[in-house]
């Protein structure tokens, strides 16, 4: 079968085809309400996406970036994990948020302006700050895996990280030691086809997956809008990490379908039948096809599955609007466990002026 | 007089450049057929064609580094920096390279470098996105740094970079991008090094930049009312510093207050003060006031305006020290 | 009272600290079996095995923000940056992340990361080989910044360093690696941000750090001879600053002077000046004067001695200081 | 036939066998005088480097990094660049710099201390100033490079790098540009099995190599202690450059027989006798062999190398001890094309302490 990805290159690893129906062996070790509960994850994640963009719009975060297309990489790569891996994202991970349980009205504080990328517990959820400055936090997943190796943890990490991060020197620093001290690291790159305005094609001329062979370890490419393949090559990467055998390189091709951010104006660089093409490789449509057709889900839990995201959403957007700026004084209460006498007078004359 | 904003002010420059200097090459992040994120580079990769406009992979040290070799290869590169705080992963190559090349070489090879890196805070923007970088480059030698506070300016210091022989570091003030001036983009001017006195005043003199500028020219107006004459002078250049300016304008007023986005602790109102010290010890009637950001990572977009300095806070500052 | 060298007394730092706490790692490069360029980690490899003294690749960026992970996985990274000129690839993960990562989390997670990077001139490096980057620090929110001047201090400022909760750049004078102090290793004594006077005199405060210390101190002998009593200060920690005893000390003698190997703009000496104007405005008889390194990049061996303060440019300060 | 190489892995590339007999088509396209003069210049090349270890025992230099064992990869790649091509070297491609023409007593006032790595005029010798923070000047060839792309001119820049300095982010940024700019740049990478006191083998668990293939562009790996090898498969990567083909990654196996530098003590971190078993590999001993065996070279000619090669290093020996510290005005002379008053001020107030 000919790629479908409209980048063509090496075709990807893929279990179900566009149309909803299998092309390779759609047992992944999922039981029946594991698999619906991915759609169930697919469809809570895009309602609450699409929810963000309306609030940015209604004046209730400050910028937003949007995931619509890419539901299936970061939910099948995030069901892949055990409760004591370790995320650490980048900016538009949210999709993954939901999964390992973050607070999602506290993740928004971000898109709001109420504070940076981590006001939520990182390491109850094992789900690290949001990371803005590109590929920076594949290395403090490196690390982190590290620290678990050397622990003797059987746990791993995994860092996201999009087709453009991918040529910041602190992807290959950081690729290039988790080899080397054999870290169970995974490191999982969302090629959504775009960096912002630059397509991947201009970002690079190699395949992002191949370049793991030149670090000594396993690189794999998937389909990353078929939520059954993502899921699978990630559990795959997870068991080498949790047996000792080292660091993977996944990347999921998959697309971002909206602009980059609210910011972003993507009708100045790129046309609408890409995208177009793009829907028609729509990863939700697909599973839930697959998954209608494999008698593992009827129309009634489809059904649920709107009902309840649509209530989930609903709250999520009420305390989302609820939350209130932070008291100024938080501006000085974090950056030194000890603050010093003169950072102490800086506080009072601010206070003072606030 | 046409009306003109710094965003088109600056995109005119490097149309301007990129015409007159066929060596002039410009790159960057989304600068080509997005014309980059503040539309600063809106329209030229259409014109000049994506040899010399053109978008690079998200690698800073690459960029600039790059920059060093077609240096050497006889080109002038305008490096566009995507966010101020997206500069930090050059700094290397600007303080080990670019900032040294020449020196290394006893004048052999110079470097006509210019790096844009659309800076500070006021648009309230997401981590990494507001900061102040210029103490990393003013403190760095062999390199340049200028700092538009209007449209017109920002045209001038921008054309004076990229002619310049020596690298120049332009931090352009996001918060600005939109305002307006009235008049005509020259080139003509005195030289980078040269600040300027932007309302006269002998009660104190405040020095600022960048975005600050339109602050402390409000907090001024605000004080005039009081029947304070503060002096408001826009240094635009960094580096070089416009020392005997601030000498003249120390000795003159005999009060100085600095006002800067950047954190207290060696943010420029560290080496102004020091100047002005040096300059005019014995005209001083007051301590040198420093209205600046805090010592902390910039703030998120809802507590930004109690990082910057505020005009309140500004003129707060004049009355004390008026008054010591 | 054994004599100890400040290697030796660093060395016995990193090896306490690795057997009180089972947590502390030390990497870099050429840690291990080496023991570093400088000795400084010589037989801790031997001695607490591969896990946690071990070599890494050559990517500074990488180190550093291994340390971040390692931190969020509850282990203290003690990273050694070869030298002063290799810290600016990790600048970036330094400023945007170990700096940033506590306020970014609400206190949630801490960074007790401890970057070691034998720092300044003096000993006839390379180029890269002799650089100051305190400013690049000091002016960084988020961090403390060390840096002794003895060998006793060494060992307690490089313990307190690593037992910090929050992340601490030492930076380790070269030049003063084989100086010799007599008297025991004690992490016993005033905390980070506590600087000391060293010389008591009345007639100007001489503040300085690092190898700086040694020749401030043979000036104010040289001037002692001259009956000139100068006060020398080692302000052991430039983040935070010791303002409180700047502020005493220039309140007391009138007269200050800063001596540095940084260059001149935006060096310590700026900082310093404004904190001592804004503290003792009132009493200050002469201008702080700052005798620093130049602002061009850090000169080949054979002209250092023409760049480092001497202790003649040092007398000659303090002589005009206190004739003003 | 087995690797030759301890660190084992990919057999490289290879022409003349250790024992100088011909294991591969020796017909690279260079006359016997120019097959002469790779053996001259191996010949001075070593003998310089030995007279630098002694000048700096002597007092003579303040440190320097010998490159005895890598005579081969130096002369063989610098022999295949044409007098266009652009060299960006580290700080150990001594042996380059003099095929290049760079005047040894220029280039020796950065290891005596009295200039940085660059007095000598870069662009009329087309050698970079040395470079030492390690992999940052493989960007300035590749911006080179560039630069020779928009001028339509048929050259390349070539730059010379370690195997510990491929670890560094610059490496990658440096090397994705490369290709996504299709630029005329070879990166070769003289992998001599230590960075400083780190093995190769602690340094990456890949064949560096192997990573032109993740950028999309060639990579090859030579027995770098083949000088004849060397000079083809660097031939190769000029003529492709030429053509406008793009970048080659070129890794050269060999061995740094001596020290990092004369501060290094490398007794502390290696066996006497892996140095023993590359000595056993010498590229001088090997390719005179082969010189010898094929008729294209004398005895005469052999003993000729010495003596001439003894002439010039006495020659330079005496200019580099004739060298005098520079004027301390120099300190300020290249800071800035017109210096500012402040900055004068500062240079009035050295000279007259000075
Ligand atoms: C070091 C750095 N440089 C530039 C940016 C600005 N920036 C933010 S997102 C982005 C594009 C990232 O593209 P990709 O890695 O493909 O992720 P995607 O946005 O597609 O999810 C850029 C250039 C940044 N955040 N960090
Ligand atoms: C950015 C940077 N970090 C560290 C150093 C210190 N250093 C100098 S040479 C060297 C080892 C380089 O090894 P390699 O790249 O293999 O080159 P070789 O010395 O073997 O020729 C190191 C770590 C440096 N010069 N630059
Ligand atoms: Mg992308
Ligand atoms: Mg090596």
């Amino acid at each position: 079968m000919a790629t479908i990805d409209p980048r063509g290159g090496t075709e990807p690893f893929r279990l179900i085809a566009p149309d909803g129906t299998a092309v390779g062996d759609t047992e992944v070790g999922l039981e029946p309400n594991e698999l619906r509960e991915l759609l169930r994850w697919m469809v809570l994640a895009r309602r609450l996406d699409r929810e963000c963009m309306a609030l940015q719009r209604q004046g209730e975060l400050t910028v937003y970036p949007p995931f619509e297309g890419q539901e299936a990489a970061q939910i099948g790569s995030a069901f892949a994990l055990g409760p004591d891996d370790f995320v650490f994202p980048s900016f538009r991970e949210l999709a993954v948020a939901l999964v390992r349980g973050v607070d999602p009205v506290q993740y928004m504080q971000y898109h709001r302006g109420t504070w940076h990328g981590g006001p939520y517990d990182p390491r109850a959820t094992r789900f690290a700050p949001i990371c803005v400055p590109t590929a920076t936090q594949i290395s403090h997943a490196v690390g982190y895996a590290m620290g678990l190796r050397l622990d003797d943890i059987a746990a791993c990490a995994i860092a996201y990280f999009g087709d453009g991060s991918a040529s910041e020197g602190d992807f290959h620093e950081a690729a290039n030691m988790a080899a080397v001290f054999r870290s169970p690291a995974i490191l999982f790159c969302q090629n959504n086809g775009w960096a912002i305005s630059v397509p991947t094609t201009s970002q690079t001329t190699g395949e992002i997956w191949k370049r793991a062979e030149g670090y000594g370890f396993p690189g794999v490419r998937v389909d990353g809008n078929d939520v059954l393949a993502v899921y699978r090559v990630t559990k795959d990467a997870v068991d080498r990490a949790h047996d000792g055998d080292g660091p993977t390189l996944i990347e999921g091709l998959t697309y971002r379908v909206g602009p980059h951010t609210t910011a972003d104006d993507a009708g100045r660089y790129r046309d609408e039948d890409e995208v177009q093409r793009w829907r028609a490789l729509d990863p939700i449509e697909r599973y839930r096809a697959w998954l209608l057709a494999s008698g593992h889900a009827d129309d009634a839990f489809v059904a649920e599955c709107d009902t309840s995201a649509e209530a989930e959403v609903t709250r999520i957007r009420t305390d989302v609007i609820a939350t209130e700026p932070p008291p100024t004084e938080w501006m000085f209460d974090w950056t030194y466990t000890e603050p010093s006498e003169p950072f102490l007078r800086e506080r009072t004359e601010a206070l003072g002026d606030a | 007089m046409p009306e003109v904003t710094m965003s088109a002010a600056l995109n005119a420059a490097l149309r301007d450049a990129l015409t007159e200097d066929p060596r002039v090459l410009v790159y960057g992040q989304d600068i080509g057929r997005l014309g980059g994120v503040f539309r600063v580079t809106d329209g030229l990769q259409e014109a000049f064609g994506a040899n010399r406009v053109f978008d690079t992979p998200i690698a800073e040290a690459g960029m600039v580094g790059a920059a060093v070799g077609l240096a050497l290869a006889g080109w002038k590169a305008v490096v566009e920096i995507q966010f101020d705080g997206f500069s930090y992963p050059a700094l290397d190559q600007v303080v080990s390279h670019v900032a040294k090349y020449r020196e290394r070489t006893r004048g052999r090879v110079e470097m006509p470098i210019t790096i844009r890196i659309p800076s500070f805070g006021g648009i309230r923007g997401k981590e990494h996105h507001g900061e102040s970088t210029e103490t990393y480059w003013v403190h760095t030698a062999g390199l340049k740094v200028v700092v538009p506070s209007t449209a017109l300016d920002a045209y001038r210091l921008l054309r004076l970079a990229i002619a310049d022989p020596d690298p120049v570091i332009v931090l352009e003030p996001k918060a600005r991008y939109w305002s307006k001036e009235d008049g005509e983009l020259t080139v003509d001017g005195p030289g980078i090094g040269a600040g300027r006195v932007l309302l006269d005043g002998d009660a104190c003199t405040v020095v600022t930049y960048g975005a600050m500028v339109a602050r402390c020219l409000e907090a001024a107006e605000l004080l005039a009312g009081e029947g304070i004459a503060a002096r408001v002078v826009d240094l635009r250049s960094l580096s070089p510093l416009d020392v005997p300016l601030l000498g003249s304008c120390a000795r003159e007023t005999g009060r100085v207050v600095v006002v800067h986005e950047a954190p207290l602790t060696l943010g420029m109102g560290a080496e102004i003060t020091a100047r002005v010290m040096e300059e005019a010890f014995d005209h001083l009637e007051a301590p040198v006031a420093r209205v600046t950001g805090w010592d902390v990572p910039y703030p998120p977009a809802s507590l930004e305006q109690h990082y910057l300095p505020s005009v309140e806070r500004i003129a707060e500052a004049i009355r004390r020290t008026v008054k010591y």
